[in-house]
């Protein structure tokens, strides 16, 4: 006995004396001080004939659903360009990543795709959420995402490109629409908990305060939460002109069960939804949606050659049945203003691409789009769709020209004190 | 904790009901177990018996006083119970298989212990748990695991666990069910020299056991108490050969092979 | 009071879909002790069966109902499928049981996606479900919408046809006296194995009436069984082991406080308070609202 | 009985797993990989205080999500307010916040003293009184596994509804510093990574001294058999409420560990679903043995990360397979298969009921 307890006690000493030295030898960097072995930036690969690119979506998981609709047309966009010539001469290679709905997983996935693999840019992310979670990595490495989601908006990283909608170019306008063309005098909030709902929600408040629109109810379901039962009371109870809905996912369908199931319509109080685009629209099913509102940057019936072009790609290279919507619009965007930032810069550092970036213009499925390099975000147009009684999503209204990407709503006197 | 030097102490229930969802199981009970006893507790199957047993060691709620040595039981927790010297068997033996007899034997003697005594590790054998194999006969089998052990070993080291706890008072479920019958004997002689220090209630089905071992006797039928008093005594007593009803007066209770049934109470 | 007294209706509607998805639980959990995690899986497979019968039967309220007894057959199916291949090896371990039926509904997750896709499918509800019965008309009627009308019904039926099986079929006898004892059941003669196996069909059975039952008001996705498996446990912890009345009660009581504190407060808060006061109901009646008492110790 | 071979073989175990972390791994693998290591080895450290509470105390511990959490936040949000300065307000409170002052309850994670108390604190004290609320009713198996599921539940809904003062579903993330070291050095996260080895050899060690111990013994009793404890005298409650509250405490120490490590901490990682993630590398690799559940828990996240890369799908098959497999067949996980190799009889048998 003495003689395991005297080993043990040794090899106690020894993890102590062994953490100590570790301690002593890591004299890193104190906080705000530049790390003196300084491999700050990492290094994009561009030793072979190919130039890589990482795709970060969920592959697997509760997001899935949503996240692989962005990869497919985010590979779309690279198999066209590669097929077109590349870029500066050399062919795409993506590598794709499964950040599996999880954020600390998309932030060592986007660590692994800069570290390791080397890629010049990464597309992808989808929830605000994931998208938080692997800013410090691009920040810490000097890299670059292109995030293609409508989002909340009050962020402007160096080292992110936000092509999908900001809050003044989805929220604002949809608000002016119901505000202009439903005269709609009050609202009722209906939203998931997390972070873009509730952002959206401050700024419809502040919004409507400016308007003198009543905001009579505002309620938020856990993500994934399926039981409306009680929210549907409420906002039948509110009496209120309209709904603005930012649930997410599942429970959009047991909200329009029970919002139908109280009798209410279209007519008599109309749902503005800012998270539901195609994809979503079979899963609800569409008699519980017709002649409910959404709003958005592209719909699949947007007009235009460049997007009967794309659905026709998509269609031909993944099935006639699958719908293009805004997040996968935004994503094959994305790739394109990439690609023509680098051909502007001549370079794949991440340094010149930036720098090449205000300015460049896409002619994308929605319309043309514009680089903002000042916050890069993109010009979009904003366009109010009608849900059909056959799915498909048509617009009623729209913005007409590119809306001025303003993430943190600087232009307007009414949203000061909300970031 | 008390010692063996204490005097011996007696158990008294006073008018103890048990009911469970509208039936009464034990109705009305009062004995007396006088210090030093080696009582046996007998009666058909749903006579109360061990509904009593659960009563006293506060394993079920029960009307009524149970004391021991002047010590009031009832109310209290059954680990409270159990720090007043009072020690109990199950009908089918509760060994720790996954430990070790020692350990077994080391658990039961450390109720006692200080927080800082359970964190280190067990050097050698405790002087009561050495003693406690050597009465029940377990010296050699100490670094088995408990669950390898044979029935009745199994019942000896129940008992030997109760002696390491230094109990005034043992309560056993039918010990000896299913045991060949030497070691009915010897589980006998076991509690025969237990009883010279401590007070023993026995319940059992055995006849002949009874007969051979007890002091004195309890009869329970009905959750009531039917007869009491020496052996003899209760097997003249003509209320008890009416329970037993077809049996004659020398052979009251046929014993039921291999044990109990389980829906026994 | 008005208010709530239209949301304790509410909260019928809402305890009616808890009671459904509980009740296959009060069988396989509350009779027999066994933890299926993947009864939310069993619960899934009706909602794909009224999908599946939607394809050949266009006429909803056909399917709707056609889809009970169906998904009844192919979810208990699955159930006592899953009870032969693996729980009956377990019942001595109920722990691992739960482990174990997890690592099933994993795997039925992703078959569910891997057959019918990632994204939630739709099935159309018949129009005699649409709209809602209104009990007191004038300026705050109390309402009860069709589906959720419908839901309670089957929930009450189901109920009615399950005690009748306890306690007037033979196949209900042999179950309680496995239930209260297992090996005098046995040495009686009762082939417990197949007792065992017919409890968890009808339990599995049960989850895919109230799938069936889900495709009214909810989402039909792989993974809509996580969602409500715990919501399921906890009615029947509520509820109490073995006793049906127990969950009937629970199911209402966990609905009724639920839409209540919806009503007047929020969401999360509502979720968060139903839970400690299940805690604390817990401390109060640490075996539930009814407790059948087994005589064995342990 | 013991020969010298088995005297000396969990010493030599820990010497070698001492030199593999401390020395191989860190000459072997990239920033990158270590940094993978790192959070792999926060998952084990959960998994040392499950191999404690299931594995020898037979509790079914399928909430530790939620002290993971309390530890992971108490730690995350001193990082954040030191990363603030002085007088300032986190990030994400400057862009979700109502108010402009730092709620009551956020001001005492200043002080990085209480902050590292916290870790320690909160998960040990709400784990002591969730357990002694529950094991004095005698709520025990099934019902304390789903009550624990519940608990974790609630508080991921809880920190997700209050995104202002929580950061949301977003969680914390984005730490500059570590207690005045920044995080951005490299060489600083291979010390945090060193740290989080160290942290996990020790409590591997201290949870073995606690197996062999008095108290181990007893706790095995009182996992096999409650009632049988209570009538040798001692208050079953107080016996697996240390091991509930320890394991809590570990799982604390892993959440705080990390946060720098990572670089996020999130309701993601608090709900039922990580909660039963924890618990599924402890039980493949070996519950009631130390060493058992921390490779255990190791080698599935490792494999979580490489597997699924590689084939999503499959791997979803693999993972629950094995699982099923190894629970239903294998309860002492895989480390029991040397043992059944060996056909050596167990001093203690490890596994519960």
């Amino acid at each position: 006995m003495p003689r395991i307890r005297g080993q043990r006690h040794r090899l106690f000493a020894a993890a102590v004396t062994a953490l100590t030295v570790m301690s002593l030898a890591a004299c890193g960097a104190r906080t705000g001080e530049e790390p003196a072995s300084g491999s700050q930036a990492a290094e994009v690969d561009t030793s072979g004939d190919t130039i890589k690119v990482g795709l970060l979506n969920s592959l697997s998981g509760t997001m899935a659903i949503s996240e692989v609709t962005v990869r497919d047309a985010l590979l779309l966009a690279i198999e066209e360009i590669n097929a077109d010539g590349g870029v500066l001469g050399r062919q795409i290679e993506p590598i794709s990543e499964d950040g599996a709905s999880d954020w600390p997983t998309f932030a060592e996935k986007s660590e692994k795709l800069i570290q390791q693999d080397g890629v010049a840019a990464v597309f992808g992310c989808w929830t605000s959420a994931s998208r938080k979670a692997v800013l410090p990595v691009f920040e810490q490495n000097g890299s670059l995402l292109f995030y293609p989601v409508q989002y909340e908006g009050l962020e402007q990283s160096p080292n992110i490109f936000y092509t999908g909608a900001t809050t003044n170019q989805q929220i604002i306008p949809a608000l002016d629409y119901l505000r202009e063309e439903e005269d709609v005098e009050s609202l009722y909030l209906v939203g998931s908990d997390y972070v873009f709902p509730r952002t959206a929600n401050r700024i419809i408040t502040a919004y409507a305060e400016e308007h003198g629109i009543e905001i009579v109810g505002e309620d938020y379901a856990p993500l994934g939460s399926t039981e409306f039962a009680t929210i549907a009371t409420k906002v039948e109870d509110s009496g209120a002109d309209a709904v603005f809905n930012t649930l997410n996912g599942d429970s959009n369908v047991s909200f329009f069960r029970e919002y139908a199931a109280t009798g209410l319509t279209a007519e008599t109080m109309p749902v503005l939804s800012v998270s539901i685009a195609e994809e979503e629209v079979a899963g609800i099913g569409a008699e519980y949606l017709a002649g409910q509102l959404t709003a958005w940057n592209y719909y699949q019936t947007t007009e235009g050659a460049a997007n009967e072009s794309f659905v026709q790609a998509f269609q031909d290279r993944y099935g006639e049945d699958r719908p293009t919507s805004d997040p996968m619009e935004a994503a094959y965007t994305s790739v394109y203003l990439w690609a023509a930032m680098v051909e502007e810069a001549g370079s794949f550092e991440v340094e010149d691409v930036r720098a090449a970036a205000d300015g460049i213009t896409f002619d994308a499925p929605e319309g043309t789009v514009t680089v903002d390099g000042d916050t890069q975000h993109l010009f979009k147009t904003s366009r109010i769709g009608r849900i059909g009684a056959d799915g498909a999503i048509t617009e009623v209204w729209s913005s007409g020209e590119p809306i001025r990407p303003d993430p943190y709503l600087e232009t307007y006197p009414w949203a000061e004190g909300l970031s | 904790m008390t010692t063996p030097d204490e005097p011996l102490k007696g158990l008294r229930i006073t008018d103890l009901r048990v009911s469970f969802d509208g039936f009464t199981a034990v109705d009305g009970v009062s004995l007396t177990v006088g210090p030093g006893d080696l009582r046996f507790l007998i009666g058909p199957n749903g006579a109360g018996k061990t509904t009593l047993v659960d009563a006293v060691t506060g394993l079920v709620p029960a009307t009524g006083s149970v004391e021991f040595g002047g010590t009031e039981l009832l109310g209290r927790p059954v680990h409270r119970i159990v720090r007043l010297g009072i020690g109990r068997t199950f009908q089918t033996a509760t060994v720790f298989e996954n430990l070790t007899v020692l350990q077994n034997l080391d658990i039961a003697a450390g109720a006692g212990r200080s927080p800082a005594a359970l964190l280190r590790r067990r050097k050698g054998v405790p002087d009561a748990v050495a003693r406690a194999l050597e009465t029940i006969g377990l010296t050699d089998r100490r670094g088995d695991l408990a669950g390898t052990l044979a029935h009745g070993r199994r019942q000896w080291l129940e008992i030997g666990m109760l002696l390491v706890q230094d109990v005034q008072l043992l309560l056993l479920d039918e010990p000896v069910a299913g045991m060949s019958h030497d070691e009915r004997a010897e589980t006998g002689g076991l509690l025969r020299r237990i009883a010279e220090d401590r007070t023993v209630v026995v319940i059992e089905h055995d006849m002949d056991f009874m007969r051979t071992f007890a002091s004195s006797v309890t009869v329970l039928h009905a959750g009531r108490v039917l007869s009491e008093g020496s052996v003899a005594d209760v097997q003249a007593d003509p209320r008890v050969q009416e329970v037993y009803l077809g049996h004659s007066p020398g052979e009251p209770v046929a014993a039921p092979a291999g044990g109990s049934a389980g829906g026994e109470d | 009071m008005t208010v709530y007294l239209s949301q304790s209706f509410t909260g019928i509607s809402i305890g009616a879909v808890l009671l459904l998805i509980a009740l296959g639980l009060s069988l396989t959990f509350g009779q027999m002790g066994v933890i299926n995690m993947a009864h939310g899986e069993f619960i899934m497979a009706g909602a794909y069966t009224v999908y599946m019968l939607q394809g050949p039967i266009s006429d909803a309220g056909v399917s709707l109902l056609l889809a009970l007894p169906v998904a009844f057959l192919v979810a208990g199916a699955m159930g006592a499928l899953l009870e032969w291949l693996l729980i009956r090896r377990l019942y001595a371990r109920p722990l691992d049981t739960l482990l174990v039926t997890w690592g099933v509904s994993l795997m039925l997750q992703q078959l569910a996606r891997d057959v019918f896709g990632a994204p939630n499918v739709h099935t159309s509800s018949p129009d005699w479900l649409s709209g809602r019965l209104t009990l007191i008309g004038g300026e705050d009627p109390l309402t009860l919408a069709y589906s959720r009308l419908f839901i309670l019904g089957l929930a009450v039926a189901a109920v009615a046809a399950l005690t009748l099986t306890l306690r007037r079929t033979p196949l209900g006898r042999r179950m309680r006296a496995v239930v209260q004892h297992r090996d005098l059941a046995e040495a009686s003669g009762i082939a417990t194995g197949r007792v065992d196996r017919l409890t968890f069909f009808l339990g599995s059975g049960l989850a895919g009436l109230a799938g069936v039952a889900l495709t009214l008001v909810g989402p039909i996705g792989p993974t809509m069984g996580t969602n409500i498996i715990i919501d399921a446990f906890l009615v029947i912890v509520v509820g109490g082991i073995g006793r049906l009345r127990g969950a009937v009660v629970a199911a209402f009581a966990l609905g009724v406080l639920q839409a209540v504190m919806e009503y007047s407060t929020t969401v999360s808060v509502a979720r968060v308070t139903v839970l400690i006061a299940i805690v604390a109901f817990l401390q109060w009646r640490p075996q539930g609202i009814h407790t059948l008492r087994t005589r064995s110790l342990a | 009985m013991t020969s010298t071979l088995t005297r000396w073989r969990a010493p030599a175990g820990y010497a070698l797993g001492a030199l593999l972390l401390f020395a191989v791994a860190p000459a072997l693998l990239s920033d990158f990989r270590l940094g993978q290591l790192a959070r792999y080895l926060c998952f084990a450290i959960v998994a040392v205080g499950i191999a404690l509470a299931w594995g020898r105390g037979g509790m079914l511990t399928l909430g530790q999500g939620l002290f993971f959490g309390l530890g992971g936040y108490a730690m995350a949000m001193h990082l954040k307010l030191t990363d603030a300065g002085a007088g300032q307000l986190p990030d994400f409170m400057l862009l979700y916040g109502d108010t402009s002052e730092l709620p009551w309850w956020w001001e005492p994670f200043r002080s990085p003293a209480v902050a590292l108390a916290a870790v320690l604190v909160l998960p040990m004290g709400l784990a002591a009184l969730i357990g002694y609320a529950v094991f004095r009713r005698r709520v025990r198996g099934a019902y304390f596994a789903i009550l624990s599921q519940a608990l974790a539940a609630a508080f991921a809904i809880l920190l997700v509804g209050q995104q202002a003062t929580t950061g949301g579903t977003n969680g914390l993330t984005n730490f500059q510093g570590f207690f005045g070291f920044s995080l951005l050095d490299p060489v600083n996260r291979r010390t945090v990574y060193f740290l989080i080895a160290a942290v996990l050899l020790l409590l591997m060690i201290g949870v073995r001294q606690l197996f062999l111990s008095r108290y181990g013994e007893l706790l095995v009793a009182v996992r096999d058999s409650e009632e049988r404890v209570r009538f040798l005298g001692y208050d079953p409650a107080l016996v697996k409420l240390v091991a509930y509250v320890l394991s809590a405490g570990t799982a604390g120490i892993a959440g705080a560990l990390f946060v720098p490590a990572v670089g996020i901490i999130s309701p993601a990682l608090i709900g039922i679903v990580p909660s039963i993630q924890f618990v599924i590398g402890a039980a493949i690799g070996g519950r009631a043995s130390v060493a058992g559940a921390v490779i255990g828990a190791v080698a599935v996240a490792w494999a979580q990360t490489t597997l699924s890369e590689e084939f999503p799908a499959a791997w979803t098959y693999f993972q629950a397979g094995l699982f099923i497999a190894v629970v239903a067949f294998l309860p002492g996980g895989l480390v029991s298969l040397r043992r059944l190799l060996a056909r050596r009889g167990p001093r203690v048998a490890e596994v519960p009921a």
